[in-house]
C-alpha cells in the first residue's frame, strides 16, 4: 500500500453566516493517518468535530467542504458517487459521536440499532446478526449483553450508552474510527475503561483511530501523535511523549491550566489568547 | 448580500455588540429579528398581504367602488364578474368586491380579538396548571378536557345563542372554544421548562410562583403560541364562517366573509363567484398568516437572532 | 337511477316529530298523514275547492245545524286487515280530543271536552256516526276541519293493543302506523328516510307503484344534482335559482300549487313607535313588493297583501301597497318621526326570509328607518316572538286546516294580557281590535257561504289599512319531477300532496 | 457564616438519592463533595437550598444570632447556588441585564444600575456584555454570569454544583481563579461538588467522597495530595485522575 | 430492575394509574353533564316549542311546560336530570320520538364510517406529504404541500363538496351521489352494526359493498383532505425537529440509506407527538361535520346534534355530547396507549 489510510490535505469547512457571507470553521487542516492513534485537541469550537464530520461527509446542510485532497485508501472522498460514500460510512470509516445521550435513537433498542448497522453493510441473517451484536457488546466490556441488547437508550447510563455506540460503530469492522470526545461525558473511572477498549482495537485489529478531545493531557498519554487545533487551524503537531517539546503558546497554555493533584498553584495560569494565533 | 434599508449609522447602532442602554438593546433585538424575518421571502410576502389587509381595512370606504350594503334587486342581482363589478354581485345586487373590502375590517376584528382572548386564556391556564401541579393542575386540566371533549360547534352555538347574535358574541364563543388546545400546549411546555436549572435558579433567588409563571415561563411559551395562533388564523376565520352558516355570526347585511360564503352556498352551482370570491379571500389571508407564522418561528428562535 | 316500482322523493323533513295523527302538526308530517290515513271527508284530489266523502258515503246536518250524521262506506278495511267501522271513527276523534295535543283544538273548538266527547261523538250503528257541536257553525267550517289530519281514522283494535297505562297508544303511535289510507307507513327514520308502501286493503284505486321513499335531503343544490342524475324522481325543496336552472332541462318538468302559507312582517304594538298608525302604514309603503316578487321569491311565491291565502274562502287579491318612499316619509313626519327611528327585526336565517329582510332593511333605510336584523335559528326566533319581546318579526303562518277561520288568528285577540290563555298572532303583536274579533267570531256561525265570504273580505279590507302586519306573499310549492313520472300533483295543503296517484313510465 | 447538615435523606418517588449525609462547613471554609455520576452530589446541594424534597435530616446555618429557616426569603439572600450546566441555568430569553436585575427586584434592592455594573466587573466581564443574551456568550462567560447572579445578593454561602465540568480546561482555570478571588474578597463559604478530584482539591480544604447516596469518606485535601486515603473507592478515583496508562502488552 | 419488589410496585402503580384514570373519566363526564345542563338553561329557546310547534295555543304551551317539569326550580331539575342519567335513562328525543340512545346508535355509525375513512385518507396522504415537505424543506415541494394543505383548510367545505359532486358524480359518474347507499339497497342490505361497509362485507354482499363505498368515498376524501392540511403541517414540523437530531447523524455515520433514516428513524420518533395530533383530528371528524353532512345528505351525528340544539331538544343534545365526549375520552386513552408503545421513555420508570 503506497498511500496511507487517510489523507487530508487543506480541508476547509464553511457555513453561511448571518451577514449573508460564509464563515470558515475549519481552515486548511492537513494530516495523514496510518494504522495508528491520532489525537486532535483544541478548545470548544476549534473545529475538531467539524473536521471529523467532514471526513465522513456528515457536515450539516448548508456547510461546504473543500480540500485539495481527501482520500481514504486511495478513494477520493469528495468526488466519489454518494452511493459509494454511503457504503464507506460505517463499513470502512465509522464515527463515534460526541454525545451518546443524543446520538442513539430513543425509540429503538440498543440491539436493533447495532444489528441495523451491521446489516447496512453485510447480508447477515437475523439470528447471526444478533449473535454478532451481542459479541460486539461484550467486546466493549458490557457485563450483561443480553439485557443491554433489549434496553432503550434512556434505560442505560451514559457510560453504557457510549460503549454501545462504540460497539455499533465497530460492528462492521471499519478500518478507520473517528472518536469524537468519546469520554468527556463519562466518569473518570469509566473513561479509562473506554480508552482501554479503543486502544485494544488499534493494537489488535490494526485500525486507524482519530481521537478528538479537549483534554490535552489525556490525549498525549493515549495517542501516537497529537494535532493541536485553534480556531479551525492546526497550530502544532506533537508526537507521543513529546509534550515537553511543545512550543506554541496555546499548547503550552492548555498544558498548564489544569489543576493537578498535590500541586499548589494559586491562581492557576490561564490562557491569554492572542489574536495572531487565529490568523 | 444583505440589503439594509436602514442607513449605516442607525444600522450599526442597532446591531451594536455593546448597546449602551436597555432601549438600544431592545431595538437591536427587534431589528435583528426583523432582519432574519426579512430574509425569508415567503414570510415577507405573507406580511405584505397582512399589511395590505390592514390598509384595506383602514381605507375601506375610500377603496370600495360601491356601497357594501345597498344593491338593486332588479338590475344588478347575481351578475357575473365584469368590468363594472370586478367580482360580480350577490343575491341582493350588491358589489362583492366592495363587500370584501369592507368585510376585511370584520375579519381583522375577529382574528385579532380571538387571538387576544383565547391565546392568553390558554397560556395562563396552561402555564399555571403546568407549574403548580397537583390539585390546581388536575382541576384546570379537567376543565380543559371538558371543553375539549365537548363538541366545539355545539359549545359555540350555545354560547352565541345565549349571548345573542352579533359578531362580538361570535368572537367570544370562538374564543371560548379555542383556548383549550393552547392550554394543553402551554402546559406541556411548562412541564419541561419547570424542570430546568434556570427556573431552579430564579426559585433560589426567591421569586414567587406568580412571578416565575408570568415573567419566566410565559415568555418562553409565547413564541410557539404565536406561531400556533398565526397558523390557526385560517381556522378562526372559518369557525366564524361556520357560525355564519348557521346564522349565528355577523348580523346581515354585515359583509363578514364567512356570512358571504354562507350566502353564496345557495348559488354555488350557477353563480360560483358569490361563494368563490370570499373563499379565495379567506384562503389568501390564511396563507398570509401561515407564512408569517413560519417566518416568525424562525425569527423568534433565540438562536436565530445575532 | 331509481327502481321502477319505487318513487324516490328528496324532501327536507327534519320538522317531523311524530307519526301520530292526533299529534302530528308539521307540514311534512301532514303529507305523510294525508297519504297514509283516511278521514271522514277530504278535499277532492281533482278539485281541491270541493269536499268529497272519504270513508263517509254521505252526511246530513240537523236543522238546528248542530248534529252531523255520517254514513260510512261499507266493507272498508284497515291496512292491518281489521274492518273499519263507525266505532273506529268515533274512537279516533275521541282519542284526538282526549290526548289534547297541538292539533286537538281543531276539534275542541266545536265544544268537545274531555268529559263530553264520548257523548257528543258516537257510533250509532256499525256504519253510522253522529257528532254534535255546541253551536250552529257554518257547515263548511265543520266539514273543512274534519279534513285535517287530526280527523284521521285509526285502527282502534290495533292501537288499543299497544295501549300502555291508558295512554291511548300514544307512545307506540309516535312511530307506529294504524291507518287505512292508500299508502301505509313502513318506517320513519328521523332525518333520514320515510318509506311508504302500497296498501292493498285500500278501498279506492291502488297505487300503481309499490312504494314511495322519501329521503331527507336538506340542500337545494344537492336535490338538484340528484334529480339531474336521476337518482331521485322528485325534488321538493328547490330554491328559485335551482328551479330556474332546471327549466331548461328536458328530463325534468315542474309542477306547482299555491299553498295556504303566508309570509308577513309583524310590528309589535308594545313598541311605542310601531304602535303609531302612521308608522304602521308607512312601513307598508317601504317594501319593494314587485322586486321581491320578481327575484327572491320567483317561482316559490306570489305577492299577496292579505292574510287570507288564495284558495280559501273570502281570499282577496287587493294589493294597494307598493314601494313609495315619499309617501312613507310623509306619514312618518305626520307621526312625529321625520328623521325615522331605530328598530330591530327578528329573523330566521333561511331563505327567502333573509333576502326579503335585507331588502326591506335597505328600502326602510331610505325613509330613515334603521333596522337592525337579529338573526336566529331553529326555535330561537319563535321563542322570542311568542314571548312578545320582539320589535318586528318576519315569518310565516300556515293554515291549520282548510277553512278561512284558521287565519282569524291574525285579527282575533280577546285578552291582551301577558298571561292570556289563547295566544293568537294578534296577541303576539299586542294588537287588539274588538270589532274585528267579533266579526271573526260571527263568521264561523254564518251558514250562508256567500255572506260568510263577504265577512272575510270586509275583515281584510280593514286589516290591510290598520293592522300591524305587513303581508308579503303567499307560498307556492314547487316540485321538480323527472319526466317519466306521471300523475304527480301538489295540493293546496301538504295533506293533499297525494303520492298514491303517481305512476312511472 | 457556616452550614451544618445532619442526617440528610432525600428520595424521589421511592428512589433514595441521598441516604444519609452529614457534614459541617465552618464559616469561610471551602468544602468539597466528590463522587461518581449519580451518587447524589447535586441532590445534596439542591436539598440544602430547598430545590429537592428533604425527607428527613436537618439543615442549619451557623452564625451569630437567630438564623433564617431554609427555604425562606432571608435564607435565599444568604445561600446561593451556581449550577453545573452553564447552558441551562440562564433563562434563554433574558438579557444579562435582566438576569441580574431580577434578584434585585425580588428583594427590593435599589441602585440597580450600579450594582449590575459592579457585579459584571467583579466577574471580569465588563458592561459590554450587559445586553447580550445567553446564547451570545461562551460557556465560560455564561458561568461567570451565573456566578454574578448568585453574588449580586451578597450571600454568605455559595453552593457550587460542578461549576466547571462543562467547560474547557482553559476556561475552567479562569473560572476557578475567579471563584478563589471572590472567596478571598468576600469571605464566602463554599460547598463545591465535582467529580474531578484535582479541581476539588484545588479549591477546597476538606472534602467528602460519596457513592450511591452515602458518604464513603471524609478527608482533608492534604491527605489526598499525599495519597493518604482509606477507602478503595477513593483510591480508584485518585488513580483515574492521573491520565491513561497503557497496560503492558502481553505478547 | 429485576426482583419482586419493583414488580409489585409497578403493579401497584398501574392500579393507581387505572384508578386515577377512572376518576378522570368520571369527572370529565360529570363536567360534560353539567355543561350540557347549563347550556340547556341558557339557550334562549323554549324547549316546549319543539314539542308543540308554532301554532299551538298559549294554554297548551303552559300545560306541556308543566308536564315536562320545566317549571320546577333549577336545582330540582338538575337532580332529576342526573338521577335519570345514573339510571342509564337518557330520555327520548323530542324530535325523533325515539330513545336518544337509539338515535345515537343510528347516527353515530354513519359518522364513524365517514370519519374513519376520512382520517385514513388524511393520514395516508398527510403523513407522507409532511415527510416529503420536511425532507425538501424550503423547496418547491414544501411550498406546494403547504398551499395544498391551506386550500383544504380555507376553501369552504360545502363548496368543495358540491363541486366534487358536480364533477365526479353528476358529470363523470365515477362515484355514488349524496346519501349512504343507493335506494335499491335500502332494504336489502343487512344492517347489523350500522357500519354499512362492514355489514355488507360480512354478509358477502359485494355489490352492495361497492355501492356503499362509491357513496362514501367522496365525502370521506373531503374530510380526509380537510384533516390532511393539519396533519401534513404537523408532520412536517415534527420531522424537521427529528431530522436535526444527533441520532440522525449517527444513523448516517452507520451508512444507512437515506430512506431508512427518514422512514425508520426520524418518522418513528416523529410519530410519537403525531399520534396525539392524529387522534385529535379523528376526534374532530367524529364530532360530525354539519356542512359535509348537509351537502352529502349524510344522516350523521353533526346534523343530529345541531338540529337538536336549535330546537332545544336537550335530551338529544346530551346524548350527542356524551357520545362525542366518550369518543374523545376513548381516543385520548388510545393516544395514550399508542404514545406509550411508540415512546419507550414513557413506559418504564
Ligand atoms: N451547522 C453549523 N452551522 C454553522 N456553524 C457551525 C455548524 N456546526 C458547527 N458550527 C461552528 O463550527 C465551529 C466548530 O465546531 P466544532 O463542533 O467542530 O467544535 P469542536 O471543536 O468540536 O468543539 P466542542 O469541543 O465544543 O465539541 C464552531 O464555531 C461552531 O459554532
Ligand atoms: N427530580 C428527580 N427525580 C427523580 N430522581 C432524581 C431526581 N433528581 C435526581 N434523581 C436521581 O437521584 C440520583 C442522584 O442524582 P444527582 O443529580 O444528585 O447525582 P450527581 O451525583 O449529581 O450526578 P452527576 O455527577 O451526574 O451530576 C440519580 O440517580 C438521579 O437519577
Ligand atoms: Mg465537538
Ligand atoms: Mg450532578
Amino acid at each position: 500500500m503506497t498511500e496511507p489510510l487517510l489523507v487530508v490535505d487543506d480541508l476547509r469547512v464553511s457555513f453561511p453566516n448571518r451577514e449573508g457571507g460564509r464563515t470558515e470553521v475549519v481552515r486548511g487542516v492537513s494530516f495523514t493517518l496510518g494504522r495508528e492513534r491520532l489525537g486532535i485537541v483544541g478548545e470548544s469550537g476549534s473545529g475538531k468535530s467539524q473536521t471529523g464530520r467532514a471526513i465522513l461527509g456528515l457536515t450539516a446542510p448548508g456547510g461546504i467542504v473543500t480540500a485539495k485532497r481527501l482520500a481514504f485508501n486511495g478513494i477520493d472522498l469528495l468526488n466519489c458517487p454518494p452511493k459509494q460514500r454511503r457504503a464507506l460510512r460505517g463499513g470502512h470509516i465509522a464515527m463515534v459521536l460526541q454525545d451518546p445521550k443524543f446520538s442513539l435513537n430513543p425509540v429503538m433498542t440498543i440491539g436493533e440499532q447495532i444489528v441495523e448497522a451491521l446489516q447496512a453493510h453485510t447480508k447477515v441473517p437475523g439470528g447471526e446478526a444478533k449473535k454478532r451484536a451481542l459479541a460486539a457488546l461484550e467486546s466493549v466490556q458490557i457485563d450483561d449483553p443480553e439485557r443491554v441488547y433489549q434496553l432503550y437508550p434512556h434505560e442505560v447510563s451514559g457510560g453504557m450508552g457510549q460503549r454501545a455506540m462504540i460497539a455499533m460503530m465497530l460492528i462492521a469492522n471499519p478500518e478507520l474510527l473517528i472518536a469524537d470526545e468519546p469520554t468527556s461525558a463519562l466518569d473518570v473511572t469509566v473513561q479509562l475503561q473506554v480508552l482501554a477498549i479503543l486502544d485494544a482495537l488499534v493494537t489488535e485489529r490494526g485500525m486507524g483511530l482519530v481521537f478528538v478531545s479537549h483534554d490535552l493531557r489525556l490525549v498525549s498519554t493515549f495517542c501516537d501523535r497529537v494535532l493541536v487545533m485553534y480556531a479551525g487551524r492546526v497550530v502544532e503537531e506533537l508526537s507521543a511523549g513529546g509534550l515537553a517539546q511543545a512550543k506554541h503558546p496555546y499548547t503550552l497554555g492548555l498544558l498548564n491550566c489544569l489543576p493537578q493533584l498535590g500541586e499548589h498553584r494559586h491562581p492557576l495560569p490561564t490562557l491569554d489568547r492572542r489574536p495572531e494565533w487565529a490568523l | 448580500m444583505s440589503t439594509s434599508p436602514i442607513k449605516p449609522g442607525l444600522h450599526d447602532w442597532l446591531m451594536s455588540d455593546r448597546p449602551a442602554s436597555r432601549r438600544q438593546a431592545a431595538w437591536g433585538r427587534a431589528y435583528g429579528a426583523w432582519r432574519v424575518f426579512m430574509r425569508n421571502r415567503l414570510a415577507m410576502l405573507g406580511l405584505f398581504i397582512v399589511l395590505a389587509l390592514i390598509l384595506v381595512a383602514i381605507f375601506a370606504p375610500l377603496l370600495a367602488p360601491y356601497s357594501p350594503t345597498v344593491g338593486d334587486l332588479r338590475t344588478t342581482r347575481l351578475l357575473p364578474p365584469s368590468g363594472q363589478f370586478w367580482l360580480g354581485t350577490d343575491d341582493q345586487g350588491r358589489d362583492i368586491l366592495s363587500r370584501l373590502i369592507h368585510g376585511s375590517r370584520i375579519t381583522l376584528f375577529v382574528v385579532v380579538l380571538v387571538a387576544v382572548l383565547a391565546a392568553p386564556i390558554g397560556l395562563l391556564v396552561g402555564t399555571v396548571a403546568g407549574y403548580a401541579g397537583g390539585l390546581v393542575d388536575a382541576t384546570l386540566m379537567r376543565i380543559t378536557d371538558i371543553f375539549l371533549a365537548f363538541p366545539r360547534l355545539i359549545l359555540a352555538l350555545a354560547f352565541v345563542a345565549a349571548l345573542g347574535p352579533g359578531i362580538e358574541n361570535a368572537v367570544i364563543a370562538i374564543a371560548i372554544t379555542a383556548w383549550p388546545p393552547y392550554a394543553r400546549m402551554a402546559r406541556a411546555e411548562t412541564l419541561t421548562i419547570r424542570q430546568t436549572d434556570y427556573i431552579a435558579a430564579v426559585k433560589l433567588i426567591g421569586a414567587s410562583p406568580w412571578r416565575i409563571v408570568l415573567h419566566h415561563i410565559m415568555p418562553l411559551c409565547l413564541s410557539s403560541l404565536i406561531v400556533r395562533v398565526t397558523l390557526d388564523m385560517a381556522g378562526i376565520i372559518l369557525t366564524a364562517a361556520g357560525l355564519g352558516f348557521l346564522g349565528l355570526g355577523a348580523q346581515p347585511p354585515m359583509p363578514e366573509w364567512g356570512a358571504m360564503i354562507a350566502n353564496g352556498r345557495q348559488y354555488v352551482l350557477d353563480h360560483w363567484w358569490v361563494a368563490a370570491a370570499p373563499g379565495a379571500a379567506i384562503f389568501l389571508v390564511s396563507l398570509a398568516f401561515n407564512l408569517v407564522g413560519d417566518g416568525l418561528r424562525d425569527a423568534l428562535d433565540p438562536k436565530g437572532v445575532k | 337511477a331509481t327502481p321502477k316500482d319505487t318513487l324516490v322523493v328528496a324532501f327536507g323533513f327534519d320538522d317531523i316529530i311524530t307519526m301520530d295523527p292526533a299529534e302530528a302538526f308539521e307540514l311534512s308530517a301532514g303529507e305523510i298523514m294525508g297519504n297514509t290515513y283516511d278521514r271522514l271527508v277530504r278535499l277532492d284530489p281533482a278539485d281541491s275547492s270541493k269536499l268529497v266523502g272519504d270513508v263517509a258515503k254521505a252526511w246530513t246536518i240537523s236543522p238546528d245545524g248542530k248534529t252531523y250524521t255520517f254514513e260510512l262506506k261499507p266493507g272498508l278495511k284497515f291496512a292491518s286487515g281489521n274492518p273499519l267501522t263507525a266505532e273506529d271513527v268515533a274512537y279516533s276523534l275521541q282519542r284526538a280530543v282526549m290526548l289534547d295535543k297541538s292539533p286537538a283544538f281543531i276539534l275542541t273548538q266545536f265544544g268537545f271536552g274531555k268529559d263530553s266527547v264520548k257523548d257528543k261523538i258516537k257510533a250509532t250503528g256499525p256504519l253510522t256516526l253522529t257528532m254534535e257541536t255546541d253551536k250552529a257553525y257554518a257547515p263548511s267550517f265543520v266539514l273543512n276541519c274534519l279534513t285535517a289530519n287530526v280527523g284521521a281514522i285509526v285502527d282502534k283494535k290495533l292501537v288499543a293493543s299497544h295501549e300502555k297505562d291508558g295512554d291511548w297508544g300514544y307512545a307506540w303511535m309516535k312511530t307506529g302506523y294504524a291507518g287505512s289510507g292508500p299508502l301505509k307507513l313502513r318506517e320513519w327514520r328521523a332525518n333520514e328516510v320515510i318509506t311508504l308502501e302500497r296498501n292493498d286493503n285500500y278501498y279506492g284505486p291502488k297505487m300503481p307503484l309499490a312504494r314511495v321513499l322519501y329521503r331527507h335531503v336538506k340542500e337545494s343544490a344537492t336535490q338538484r344534482l340528484l334529480l339531474e342524475k336521476g337518482d331521485i324522481d322528485i325534488a321538493r325543496n328547490l330554491a328559485p335559482q335551482d328551479l330556474a336552472a332546471l327549466a331548461s332541462n328536458k328530463d325534468v318538468k315542474t309542477t306547482s300549487a299555491p299553498k295556504g302559507t303566508v309570509y308577513y312582517i309583524s310590528l309589535n304594538q308594545k313598541n311605542p313607535n310601531l304602535a303609531k298608525p302612521e308608522v304602521r302604514e308607512a312601513l307598508k309603503w317601504l317594501v319593494d313588493y314587485s322586486a321581491i316578487g320578481d327575484t327572491l321569491i320567483k317561482n316559490i311565491g306570489v305577492i299577496d297583501q292579505n292574510f287570507m291565502p288564495v284558495g280559501l274562502l273570502g281570499a282577496s287579491t287587493e294589493m294597494p301597497y307598493k314601494l313609495d318612499v315619499d309617501k312613507a316619509k310623509a306619514l312618518l313626519t305626520k307621526a312625529g318621526l321625520p328623521n325615522g327611528f331605530k328598530v330591530t327585526i327578528d329573523m330566521r336565517t333561511i331563505q327567502p326570509v333573509q333576502g326579503i329582510t335585507e331588502s326591506f332593511q335597505q328600502t326602510a333605510k331610505r325613509a330613515g328607518i334603521d333596522i337592525e336584523i337579529i338573526p336566529g335559528d331553529g326555535k330561537q326566533v319563535l321563542t322570542k316572538y311568542r314571548a312578545r319581546t320582539h320589535d318586528m318579526y318576519i315569518g310565516q303562518w300556515g293554515a291549520d286546516y282548510w277553512d278561512p277561520h284558521t287565519n282569524a288568528t291574525f285579527v282575533q285577540n280577546s285578552d291582551n294580557s301577558d298571561d292570556a290563555k289563547a295566544k293568537p298572532l294578534a296577541w303576539r303583536n299586542a294588537w287588539i281590535v274588538p270589532a274585528l274579533d267579533k266579526m271573526a267570531d260571527a263568521a264561523v256561525l254564518e251558514r250562508d257561504t256567500a255572506k260568510r265570504k263577504k265577512m272575510y273580505e270586509d275583515m281584510q279590507a280593514e286589516f290591510r289599512k290598520t293592522s300591524p302586519f305587513i303581508m308579503l306573499f303567499q307560498q307556492t310549492e314547487v316540485a321538480a319531477v323527472r319526466s317519466n313520472v306521471d300523475g304527480f300533483k301538489l295540493g293546496p295543503t301538504f295533506d293533499t300532496n297525494y303520492m298514491f296517484l303517481v305512476s312511472k313510465k | 457564616m457556616g452550614l451544618d447538615v445532619q442526617h440528610l435523606r432525600v428520595s424521589f418517588d421511592g428512589f433514595v438519592a441521598v441516604a444519609d449525609s452529614s457534614f459541617t462547613v465552618k464559616p469561610g471554609e471551602s468544602f468539597g463533595i466528590v463522587g461518581e455520576s449519580g451518587s447524589g452530589k447535586s441532590t445534596v446541594l439542591r436539598a440544602i437550598c430547598g430545590l429537592a424534597p428533604r425527607e428527613s435530616g436537618e439543615v442549619r446555618l451557623l452564625g451569630p444570632g437567630p438564623q433564617p429557616e431554609p427555604g425562606s426569603k432571608a435564607f435565599r439572600r444568604l445561600v446561593q447556588m451556581v449550577f453545573q450546566d452553564p447552558y441551562g441555568s440562564l433563562h434563554p430569553r433574558h438579557t444579562v441585564d435582566r438576569l441580574l436585575a431580577e434578584p434585585l427586584a425580588i428583594h427590593g434592592i435599589g441602585d440597580e444600575q450600579a450594582r449590575i455594573e459592579r457585579a459584571l466587573d467583579e466577574v471580569g466581564l465588563g458592561t459590554g456584555f450587559r445586553f447580550r443574551y445567553p446564547h451570545q456568550l461562551s460557556g465560560g462567560q455564561r458561568q461567570r454570569i451565573a456566578i454574578a447572579r448568585a453574588l449580586i445578593l451578597e450571600p454568605q454561602i455559595l453552593l457550587l454544583d460542578e461549576p466547571t465540568s462543562a467547560l474547557d480546561a482553559s476556561v475552567q482555570a479562569e473560572v476557578l481563579n475567579l471563584l478563589e478571588t471572590l472567596r478571598a474578597r468576600r469571605g464566602l463559604s463554599f460547598v463545591m461538588v465535582s467529580h474531578d478530584l484535582a479541581v476539588v482539591t484545588h479549591l477546597c480544604e476538606r472534602l467528602m467522597v460519596m457513592q450511591r447516596g452515602r458518604t464513603v469518606e471524609m478527608l482533608a485535601s492534604g491527605d489526598l495530595a499525599a495519597h493518604r486515603v482509606a477507602e478503595p473507592y477513593t483510591r480508584q478515583l485518585m488513580d483515574a485522575s492521573t491520565g491513561f496508562r497503557r497496560k503492558p502488552v502481553i505478547s | 430492575m429485576p426482583g419482586a419488589g419493583p414488580a409489585r410496585n409497578r403493579r401497584l402503580r398501574a392500579l393507581r394509574n387505572a384508578g386515577r384514570f377512572l376518576v378522570v373519566i368520571l369527572l370529565t363526564y360529570l363536567g360534560l353533564l353539567a355543561v350540557t345542563f347549563f347550556i340547556g338553561r341558557v339557550m334562549p329557546i323554549d324547549p316546549v316549542l319543539a314539542i308543540v310547534g308554532d301554532r299551538a295555543s298559549g294554554e297548551l304551551v303552559a300545560r306541556v311546560r308543566e308536564e315536562m317539569g320545566f317549571n320546577k326550580p333549577l336545582y330540582e331539575q338538575f337532580v332529576i336530570y342526573i338521577g335519570k342519567i345514573l339510571r342509564g335513562d337518557f330520555g327520548t328525543s323530542v324530535l325523533s320520538s325515539h330513545p336518544v340512545m337509539d338515535d345515537i346508535r343510528r347516527a353515530f355509525p354513519a359518522t364513524l364510517e365517514l370519519a374513519t375513512l376520512g382520517i385514513l385518507i388524511g393520514v395516508g396522504f398527510g403523513v407522507p406529504l409532511g415527510v416529503w415537505a420536511a425532507v425538501r424543506q424550503g423547496r418547491w415541494v414544501d411550498q406546494i404541500v403547504r398551499v395544498m394543505g391551506l386550500i383544504g383548510y380555507s376553501v369552504p367545505i360545502f363548496w368543495l363538496g358540491l363541486m366534487a359532486l358536480v364533477l365526479f358524480y353528476a358529470r363523470l359518474g365515477w362515484v355514488g351521489g349524496p346519501g349512504r347507499v343507493d335506494v335499491v339497497y335500502e332494504y336489502t342490505l343487512a344492517n347489523v352494526s350500522g357500519l354499512l361497509l362492514l355489514d355488507a362485507a360480512m354478509a358477502g354482499q359485494w355489490d352492495a359493498f361497492a355501492n356503499v363505498l362509491s357513496h362514501l368515498i367522496l365525502p370521506a376524501s373531503l374530510l380526509g383532505y380537510f384533516s390532511l392540511a393539519y396533519i401534513s403541517r404537523m408532520t412536517r414540523s415534527f420531522m424537521l425537529h427529528e431530522l436535526s437530531q444527533e441520532y440522525v447523524v449517527a444513523a448516517r455515520a452507520k451508512g444507512l440509506s437515506e430512506a431508512r433514516i427518514i422512514w425508520r428513524h426520524a418518522l418513528r420518533n416523529a410519530m410519537v407527538p403525531l399520534v396525539t395530533v392524529i387522534t385529535l383530528s379523528y376526534a374532530g371528524l367524529l364530532e360530525g361535520s354539519v356542512l359535509t353532512e348537509a351537502v352529502f345528505a349524510w344522516p350523521g351525528l353533526g346534523l343530529y346534534i345541531t338540529n337538536s340544539l336549535q330546537n332545544a331538544d336537550m335530551n338529544a343534545v346530551l346524548g350527542g355530547t356524551i357520545a362525542v365526549g366518550s369518543v374523545y375520552i376513548g381516543l385520548n386513552l388510545l393516544s395514550d396507549v399508542l404514545y406509550r408503545t411508540l415512546d419507550p421513555r414513557t413506559r418504564s420508570r
